[in-house]
């Protein structure tokens, strides 16, 4: 039956993830882009909140909750407060998740008690590849098998690498199909170098080369080329999630902007191209979620989610640069300025299309 | 209940059914009263009257006002303006419904209730040659015969859609917004059924359109026209006071009639999603006929034109009509919508004119040629971002709604 | 030296075809539309300024004046009366120029005196064809040689077909390069169907079925694949101008409608959502004329202008679309009516990616 | 002369010599003063002083104001960022030479033509933390002192192009806006040179922004600044009559002013392409290292998604530029083009907003790392969409002249 409104417990979610996103989150995501790292304080304080350990195998002191609509509204308003602060905090999912689903038992032993303890451990996915025609489906990075052994060769980038963590997932070709390998950071012939970029400044990632990086055979993922496309699926949909509340924040901030600035004795958002800017946005920012809210809806539903995960993806990538450009708009000079939002969230959002590897729910 | 996405039984029905009739009744005349603009679409009328109004014969739990928004996206999806030429109550039994007693409401919705006769229609008129969608600045006015107890109406009235229908036809109805009091403004402005073949009420003609050519937008002059005390909707009583910022439904009168929007905006949207749908749903076909398939898996990089430009269009459709869905949804719980309804409304009229107008180019010469619908869906689809408040009253709505202005501050 | 004033010569023209435009095509655009057919008088008025006669060679009798610039001007000046009207006057040069192009003695003396003489002769082109993956530069009409004569096989669409008519220019594949064939109306092999469509209807038009039709060998061009590619460019110039006519057409009648049209006591066009609309229409229209000139200065001196013209026409496609949909919004509820002008402007330009040879300078 | 897109020999020479500079002389540093923000190009700004200002050796005759605009394309091609930093009488410079008697033209313009001697900068400080782009808020005074007849300024500017040169460093100057009389609103306004390290006249600060970081940005605070009678340029005379509703150049003040506007903005616009151009050259050159193939013969179903694109942005550049040579060809004839200036303004400065940010996204993981400077171009680009006239203010000038508004009709 068609409905719109979140379940009490989810409403609950929404409002502390809210209030976190506010009054933790927002006032630091400056420092965070500048520094090129989230402050540890931030990261740890989520971390508390249980919003990755929920949806985690309850054998292993998670919640059990795995819903990906759940994680869709946790995606927006963590991004609300800041997109790359956001991204470092549901990091542990990145290795996390596909190690429950799809791990050896041996395996969920090694990571995900370290994922759920006391401190916060970042995760991380090595999926997109710095070439111009890559594609998430289709890796250059491959493995191929050697005894009891794997070994990885590949140019992997966007990889998080947030301070404190252990291990890395990494997706690779195996005889033409996606396979995934959980490495540990310091396995031989993995080497990384720290990325300078446009946006998200605020989440750490290297370029990863792996040069006959060898793993034992239970650190592959019992997961088929059609898991791991589900995985994507799943990536996608957070990435959007998270891209909605990014521009959710522009919007915010550009609308409050607007009936504050005053030209000619009249605050700019009585002016037509103001206002209507800005209804545009909002129409358009509740339009790409509702398709969100599908796709993640589908994937709940163990429904085949691609097409609706690729639609909404895309959707976002649009809507959130024509949001965040026109925030940057509404505030005028104020918006080339870094002593405001707009600028963070236009940088934050160009790239979106380049992100496939950065979240997941 | 949780976020859900899923249509109930009766919902699913319903958009079968009425889907099949689409197929089966509008499609094979829609070119023909696409032709044939100004003559009564005999067949369709007397379908519906017979056997369509009766609805889905296997009922089940729907979603309420969803599912009337499904029927309006299927029936569209047949043909537009053979949908707005249905012998229905329309946006008159809205406001009537909105607005009337019980007395009023039985009085002039029951014939559209009952069996056999003949198809009737309702109506609704609002716009005036100078008024356009200025709704406070009515002309038309209303003017109480103390000495008979009825309105005296005069006035023009444009763009009144069914309107030849429902001012010619024994049985129908139009709702005429007219003034009471010109010194009141918006408090002034009163709604007030007439009946069909009221002495006084004249159907000067119908447009010459773009599109939704089978569909009535008729010109109606008022002259002396004069109806019972007790056909007005709502209350005699001339609010004198500044509206508030947001619309309250108390005042039956033109706040009362604007709230009929709030009601029929997400209803538009859901045609203009039908007219959308019926261009995109032939494009993917056409597609598939000429081997084309959408990748859905491909990486932007080896996207072609048509694949990116089809995808984008899947999404802008889906977006239109969820936003439709939310809105209406918001209806069923009772929660106000006005700011849904005209974001619905928005994004539906705009991203079927532009998904129509898309296909049309994507399908070159094709695409310009009368063999097909495509064209005529382009020239339907436009009507939706002008009607029921233009793409820019539903803007400005939206703005005053999401900056908290009232209309005063934002014009 | 960059320049963008049109010599003395031109600016007399563009005035005199700008006076035609508003005192006899204007008048009369709604009854073409509705019709299908421009009134005679009207094509015979035009026909006695002589603006396809002048660009044809002096020896037949023509002003010798080629210039794709020149015919731009004019297209678009004409385009702005109407579309379809300024199609039907311009006609004349649909095979009359490719003929004093590349046409043998005898065929320039067999066309070209027709057109030049005291009646208006339409021409007519046979270029497109109804398929969804037509491609201009490789029609799937063929033509082989059979002894002395030609033979010509195939299916076109939008193929002008005016009232007096002698012959049409057929484009086909000849061992997969275009070659160019007079054909007469009357060849047997040759049939019609009358096309209804979306806009332009006051240009009547045909499908055009050729079915083994034999023409002598003097019928076919002279022209290479390459020339008749030149051909297809300056098409494109060509209707590229009159689309930005139209475009001009929609964003007068707009604004003069948007000075006018007052709500809540104000002319609509004091609020900046029209306003600005109304300026950016202003901007485009301007912007791609300049591209449009740009190519036709190009092919006037006899550089490749392939890139250019394709560029340019794209662009007006893009718009000429957009300036007269907004034109229609402009009107409101009027725009939607046949009443008034903005819905013709709208389906005039709504097909224009389809349209590639009804124009010629 | 006949329409012609020909460059003249002296302008091609000058675009040649330029683009060299471009390449050799600030391709090389740009990324190093994106890093390094608030820091003097040493290298760039003494090049240009010492050889760069000298312009090409060979000379022909050119395309008058349309050279100009080459040049700010070619060496935005190079670096928007560091060409804004160039030791140069810039926007102050202009409205000296607009303004400006002969004494002050010599006085304050030679040491700019100058042999040897130290970088010099020029500026225009008009902005004010609470005006925008309301040129008539502006509330920094200036005060005639009878006594020593000097004008004595208060007030704080923002967004100071190039000020901390121009303010710090002997021999440059800011033209500060302020208002002598500030019942006359606009009438009141008048330009003031203010020479560096004049007394009173403090440097607050440097921006930090999305893009152009080597450019200084400054926050000026005047205290009681004093300047000689003589540094007013124009005329003293307060008009207090409305303004008509086309901007003459009669009055020197205000309209003088905004004068300026109608010469800088053609030049901002060239650079604006230049940053466009470069990130589209750029992407083509990438295209064909990948074997990517822009194929402009293509039937438009068979386009891939970035062949469209690519044709679109240069299209879209394409147009900007034309309209920009417009604007400058017009200043050549002396034609009135305020109307054609703000057209190129807002054609560039959205054209290549999102041409560089279309070639973010269309080389995806590459097109957001600052391995490449594609990334810095998008951040650059957008500046040209926000000053000189936001992209909203040169709607605005457009619509006003359109409609034959004056600006109390249309705000």
């Amino acid at each position: 039956m068609i409905d719109f409104e979140p379940t009490e417990e989810q409403a609950l979610i929404i409002e502390t993830v809210r209030q976190f996103a506010e009054n933790e989150i927002r006032p630091v995501c400056r420092e965070a882009d500048e520094s090129g790292r989230p402050p540890t304080s931030v990261v740890e304080a989520a971390h508390e909140l249980g919003l990755v350990a929920n949806g985690l195998p309850e054998a292993h002191g998670g919640g059990g909750e795995r819903s990906a609509l759940t994680g869709a509204l946790i995606a927006e308003e963590l991004a609300w407060g800041d997109l790359a602060i956001a991204l470092a905090i549901l990091s542990p999912a990145l290795h996390g998740l596909p190690v429950a689903d799809h791990g050896s038992e041996a395996l969920r032993a090694r990571v995900l008690p370290g994922l759920l303890g006391d401190r916060f451990v970042p995760g991380s996915l090595a999926l997109v590849e710095p070439r111009f025609d890559f594609d998430v489906f289709h890796p250059q990075s491959t493995a191929r098998r050697d005894g009891d052994h794997y070994v990885l060769d590949g140019l992997k980038c966007q990889v998080p690498w947030l301070d404190g963590g252990r291990d890395v997932l990494v997706v690779a070709a195996e005889g033409g199909a996606l396979a995934g390998f959980v490495v540990s950071r310091d396995a031989d012939g993995l080497a990384t170098t720290p990325e300078q970029k446009l946006g998200i400044c605020g989440l750490p990632t290297v370029e990863l080369t792996l040069s006959g990086v060898r793993v034992p055979a239970e650190a592959r993922l019992d997961a088929s080329d059609a898991d791991l496309r589900r995985m994507i699926d799943r990536s996608r949909v957070a990435l959007a999630a998270a891209g909605i509340g990014t521009a959710r924040a522009a919007f915010e901030v550009s609308r409050d902007y607007a009936k504050e600035r005053e030209t000619f004795g009249q605050p700019i958002a009585t002016r037509q191209a103001i206002a209507f800017k800005l209804a545009d946005m909002a129409i358009e920012i509740d339009g790409a979620r509702l398709l969100v809210w599908e796709a993640a809806h589908a994937i709940d539903r163990g429904e085949d989610a691609s097409r609706l995960a690729r639609l909404a993806y895309d959707q976002t990538t649009r809507i959130a640069l024509t949001v965040a450009d026109g925030a940057v708009q509404v505030f005028g000079g104020h918006g080339y300025i870094r002593d405001y939002l707009p600028e963070l969230h236009l940088r934050n959002v160009a790239g979106f299309a380049g992100f496939a590897g950065l979240a997941l729910v | 209940m949780p976020i859900d996405f899923e249509l109930s039984e009766g919902s699913l029905l319903a958009k079968e059914h009425f889907h099949r009739i689409a197929e089966e009744q509008m499609r094979p005349v829609s070119r023909k009263y696409d032709l044939a603009e100004h003559h009564l679409p005999t067949e369709w009328v007397d379908y519906w009257w017979q056997i369509g109004r009766k609805g889905p014969k296997k009922k089940a739990p729907g979603d309420g006002f969803v599912t009337i928004c499904l029927q309006a996206e299927e029936l569209c999806w047949g043909d537009a303006g053979l949908y707005l030429r249905m012998p229905t109550p329309a946006l008159g039994g809205s406001a009537v419904s909105a607005a009337g007693t019980q007395e009023q409401k039985e009085r002039f919705m029951a014939p559209f209730g009952a069996e056999g006769g003949h198809p009737i229609w309702g109506a609704m008129a609002i716009t005036e040659p100078q008024a356009g969608s200025d709704a406070a600045a009515i002309e038309t006015t209303a003017e109480l015969d103390p000495e008979t107890d009825e309105w005296i109406l005069n006035g023009t009235k444009i763009f009144c859609t069914a309107g030849e229908g429902a001012s010619t036809v024994d049985g129908g109805f139009v709702v005429v917004w007219a003034t009471i009091d010109k010194s009141a403004g918006r408090g002034g402005i009163k709604s007030f059924v007439v009946p069909a073949n009221t002495p006084g009420m004249e159907l000067i003609g119908c447009e010459k359109k773009l599109g939704i050519r089978a569909s009535d937008t008729a010109t109606l002059r008022l002259e002396n026209c004069r109806v019972p005390r007790e056909n007005l909707l709502g209350s005699e009583r001339v609010s004198k006071k500044k509206e508030p910022s947001a619309s309250g439904s108390g005042d039956k009168g033109f706040k009362g009639a604007m709230a009929t929007f709030d009601a029929s905006r997400p209803i538009v949207a859901a045609m203009a999603t039908g007219v959308g749908r019926a261009s995109l749903d032939f494009l993917k076909e056409e597609l598939e006929r000429q081997g084309v398939r959408i990748r859905y898996d491909a990486p932007p990089r080896e996207l072609t034109a048509i694949e990116r430009d089809v995808m984008e269009m899947e999404a802008e459709l889906q977006a239109a009509r969820l936003l439709t869905w939310r809105a209406a949804w918001m209806m069923n719980k009772g929660k106000p919508n006005n700011l849904e309804a005209s974001m619905a409304k928005a994004k539906a009229g705009l991203a079927v004119t532009k998904i129509t107008q898309k296909a049309v180019q994507l399908l070159g010469p094709l695409g310009h040629s009368k063999k097909l619908l495509v064209e005529k869906w382009m020239r339907d689809a436009k009507i939706n971002d002008i009607y029921e408040g233009t793409q820019q009253i539903n803007q400005l709505i939206v703005a005053r709604r999401i900056l908290d202005y009232p209309s005063s501050m934002l014009r």
